[in-house]
């Protein structure tokens, strides 16, 4: 059972009905299969639009569900045995936010480094909410690094509110961790995918986003704050995070307008939580899309033009020309 | 003042509306004059306040080098985003507030007579938060750098992202700290100045990536704000949490410098890194 | 059984006088010949007793495809080292009852049919302690795995250094070390497993440098020993310190590994650093 | 005011007298010049004697000494005010017991680093009696490599009993951190000097002793384990640690002799605590005669011949020849 949100709950109360009404017909009293074809393509249009229509802070509830398909769901189902998690940043811990491994897709061998989040109150105690401290991203960093020199492309899901902010994430450099990750990311000679699978939190996001090409999820959000805490401190009212939401342009097709990523993965109607394995299959055809060509970019031109993304990111104008915003 | 004026490298005259500051330590009062004079430390505490961006440049290079650069970028808008306030509007307000484009300042300039390259950031505008004016300054920054070979310092002072330019303020840790790494790699020294405050973002990119990382005396340098980890662990923080002197004993600052023996120091671990032999 | 004989791969028979063995951990008495064929896992309580050297082969290795190298190799003495008796008759000693000329084994073996170089220590022979043969044999065996290109797996069990060698056998975990650095650097997977016990010399070299580090479960594995530790710090140590589990919690290890799964989840970790396409 | 060793009793003895005497010639009473040199002369023969025959447990007394110099005791002679101290290993914390930084000698500029003991029991407990945690060894780690970035050689003063053997230091890998630098120093690509000034103990001191050349002052030790540890396990009797000294061969000359190290530096007679600038000197010496041969050295060449240095220590012999130790 998934859990509904406020604004499917007119869909979610004609489905009741329209059972009703199949155990009815299937009791063989009366034929009411062309009235129930009839609600049942309702539904379908209604849903459809109003996914089609959804508000970011309706996105941000799909983005965040607990029954969202975090890492380890699409790991199952992209690379089904294969997969072997790898523990420990060999400094100081293993941080369960964080998922790293090997495992195969189609005919390659990948790693994989994902933030974990729970579907239940204690797998979420477990794994922080998905929230990583400095062992997490020194663990990423290890396997990216290890990835590296077995030549395996990187395939990254990034599904957390934020890096841990807590007293010992500071003490062992929380601030160090994701900066060190920023740069070295940026020189891992092998191809890096990167897929915002849920919510894509500020910096705890990009500690492991810098990658050669960047796909969001259509129900995903990236953000360089939480619409809360943006609302909390521009707003001084915590209570506006809607209108936070709508502000900070945080939906996967503001940022493929923006140029920061790549491309919108589309999602089933309802989102990924209702058909994990057709999200998983627009993943995978993007990771085989993708991969072979990046596969045969020598090495120092893939670092180069993963360079040239992010260096090209952001608008300005010159003061002189005013009007050209460069 | 425009950035005209900011070229010749004017300084700016002081605010006569406003000529004393209570330290926010010990909470004596203090002339603003006495103030500039006194590098912006107490003089009764010798706490270290908030120094001006050009006080600062002032205090880290030789008299009269420095050449500003990048003066005239300024922030676009490309979210149009309102809160209270438009963010057009808001910059527009800092801009006159503070003579200056945007939340950092970078140069060339000489310190003890050799050629190098100075960002400071300037924590009355906007609260030195990074958008894509300050992390495309300060990637251009590193980028002459690399082109020059001239070793680089920043003086960093930010509550962290310029939230009102959303992702596209993000991204900037991503450019700074990846120009960063060409440094390392081209043997550039690179030395990060830590003040009070460095947080979020700019904390958690170059300012943390410096070949050397030095932090002025009690300055709070952390990811995570204390209000937000308050928050999220509902207990109280302890005395001297993310302060400079916890974060040299927890191994990620190199030391901790008072703001008298900066330059000094600077000029010392640019003499040691630097690729020519030493004088003998 | 001498050295030729363990050429052949041939398996030493069981002591008739020495039939059983009580588990350790739960008191069981367990047959010896059925430790044997259960893989020295105690029947009650599934607990990993150590594994003889020419087992623990066995268990890895496709059948008969083990050929032993450097099984010639024996250590000098260098120091005529002498406590209550003669370093050279202890070795005496220990080749007899372990049918070992040293504390290490080593050969090319296949697993799942594709080539593989392993090195296995025994405890038995001196408390598996690194000494010249031990470091050399190993490090011929990680410079042949460079020669080849052929995968590296090491089975760890060890006291440590070989106190009668003196100053030789510390310089064997620079030896060691620095040959697994041109592994790595040649892109050659190399799997360490620590097994029951792994401290001292050995932990704080080869051992603890796999690509994938894997551990039996419950092992002791540490720098220091234990007693050391309590009598430097004047307390009882926690329960479960220095164990796999610790290890994993702590980040020094990637999995712990059940000795039934060992073969199977090396064979996979192979398979996914390998250069080749996998099937499909 | 120096502490004596037992051994050194009856020259202080005899020295004290001679005070004595010259106090009275002083006084102008009478005229002992002649008969104060000849005891001089005899208590420096004496001296010279008593240091030439010491037995290994005497030497170890004198490389543990507490007033032996340290390495900031030798930062401060050989480098002046030219030395810079840097802190922390960007992970965990900073540890007082490892030194590290930059400095200027002679012509060169170059990294120091170096384990730090006490000449009191506070300073002692500040430095943890010079044994490493394992943030010590990534510091030292993380300099070297900064070095080895700026292209500038790095000196290597080791002092230690070993790395440290508690709670904190196993949780965070003291086996994976000595290891680490097992590794990274034999690759470091700049000249590395090694010197032991004091107690080179296990793999605490190795941790930090891959180099081109090692030196040890006369005085010091260099050893797998102490004598203490080695009598307690081997003799099973602590207290029989002067037969272990004598067993384990620990001193500089028969490292010497067992081509483990590269040279024996001389010290002041009496210890190098009795003349530190004596000591310093004879070590700034061979800096400044070793360093311009290996910086004219190739990277590549410099690291295959320390690569050939250390994969040529150990004895053994092949059986069909046991004849031949190779
Ligand atoms: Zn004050
Ligand atoms: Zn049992």
């Amino acid at each position: 059972m998934t859990r509904e949100f406020d604004f499917e709950r007119p869909i979610v109360e004609l489905e009741k009905r329209l059972n009703d009404l199949r155990a009815l017909s299937e009791d063989g009293q009366i034929d009411l299969s062309k009235e129930i074809k009839a609600i049942d393509d309702k539904i379908g249009i209604m849903k459809a639009e109003i996914f089609r229509t959804l508000e970011p802070w309706q996105v941000i509830q799909i983005a965040r569900n607990i029954d969202r398909p975090s890492t380890l769901d699409y790991v199952k189902i992209l690379f089904e045995d294969s997969f072997l998690e790898l523990h420990g940043d060999r400094l100081f811990g293993d941080d369960p936010a964080m998922v790293t491994g090997f495992a195969r897709i189609g005919n390659h061998l990948v790693a994989v480094i994902g933030h974990q989040k729970g579907h239940d109150t204690e797998e979420n105690l477990y794994r922080n909410f998905g929230m990583p401290h400095p062992e997490g991203y020194r663990k990423a960093l290890r396997i990216m690094k290890m990835a590296e020199r077995f030549r395996k492309p990187v395939i990254v899901f990034i599904d957390t509110p934020g890096a841990f902010p807590g007293i010992g994430a500071e003490e062992r450099g929380q601030s160090e961790a994701i900066a060190r990750n920023l740069c070295e990311m940026s020189r891992i000679s092998v191809p890096i995918l990167c897929f915002v699978i849920g919510e894509g939190g500020s910096g705890g996001a990009l500690a492991i986003g810098i990658g050669d090409k960047i796909f969001m999820l259509e129900y995903s959000i990236y953000s360089v704050i939480t619409s809360e805490g943006c609302a909390a401190i521009l707003w001084k009212d915590a209570s506006r995070s809607k209108e936070a939401a709508g502000a900070l342009r945080i939906r996967a097709q503001d940022l493929l307008e923006f140029g920061v990523i790549d491309r919108v993965l589309p999602e089933p109607i309802g989102g990924a939580h209702r058909d994990p394995a057709a999200a998983a299959a627009t993943i995978k055809a993007a990771i085989l899309d993708t991969l072979p060509t990046l596969l045969e970019v020598a090495p120092d031109d893939l670092l180069a033009i993963r360079y040239a993304k992010f260096r090209g990111m952001g608008r300005y104008k010159i003061e002189r020309d005013a009007d050209n915003v460069e | 003042m425009g950035w005209l004026d900011r070229f010749t490298g004017v300084k700016k005259p002081p605010d006569p509306s406003d000529l004393w500051k209570k330290c926010p330590k010990c909470g004596e009062v203090l002339l603003k004059k006495d103030l500039e004079r006194n590098f912006f430390l107490c003089a009764k505490c010798d706490n270290h306040l908030r120094m001006p961006v050009w006080d600062r440049i002032a205090l880290l290079t030789d008299d009269n080098s420095f050449v500003e650069i990048d003066q005239d970028m300024e922030s676009a808008d490309p979210l149009s985003f309102v809160d209270s306030a438009p963010y057009s509007e808001r910059l527009q307000k800092a801009v006159q507030n503070t003579d200056s484009f945007e939340a950092v300042i970078c140069g060339e300039a000489h310190l003890d007579g050799k050629p190098l390259l100075l960002g400071v950031m300037n924590f009355d505008f906007m609260g030195g938060s990074m958008g894509s004016v300050v992390g495309e300054k300060l990637t251009r920054l590193f980028e002459r750098a690399l082109q020059f070979r001239f070793p680089v310092v920043c003086v960093s002072a930010s509550g962290g992202a310029r939230m009102q330019e959303g992702i596209f303020s993000l991204m900037q840790m991503a450019k700074t700290s990846q120009a960063v790494v060409l440094l390392n790699k081209a043997a550039i020294p690179f030395v990060s100045v830590l003040t009070d405050p460095t947080t979020g973002g700019v904390s958690a990119s170059f300012a943390s990536l410096g070949d050397v990382n030095i932090a002025e005396p009690e300055a709070l340098i952390g990811f995570a704000g204390p209000r937000v980890i308050e928050q999220t662990i509902r207990q109280k923080l302890p005395g001297g949490f993310q302060r400079s002197e916890f974060l040299l004993q927890h191994g990620m600052i190199d030391m901790v410098v008072h703001r008298r023996q900066l330059k000094a120091t600077i000029g010392h671990i640019l003499q040691l890194l630097s690729s020519s032999n030493p004088a003998l």
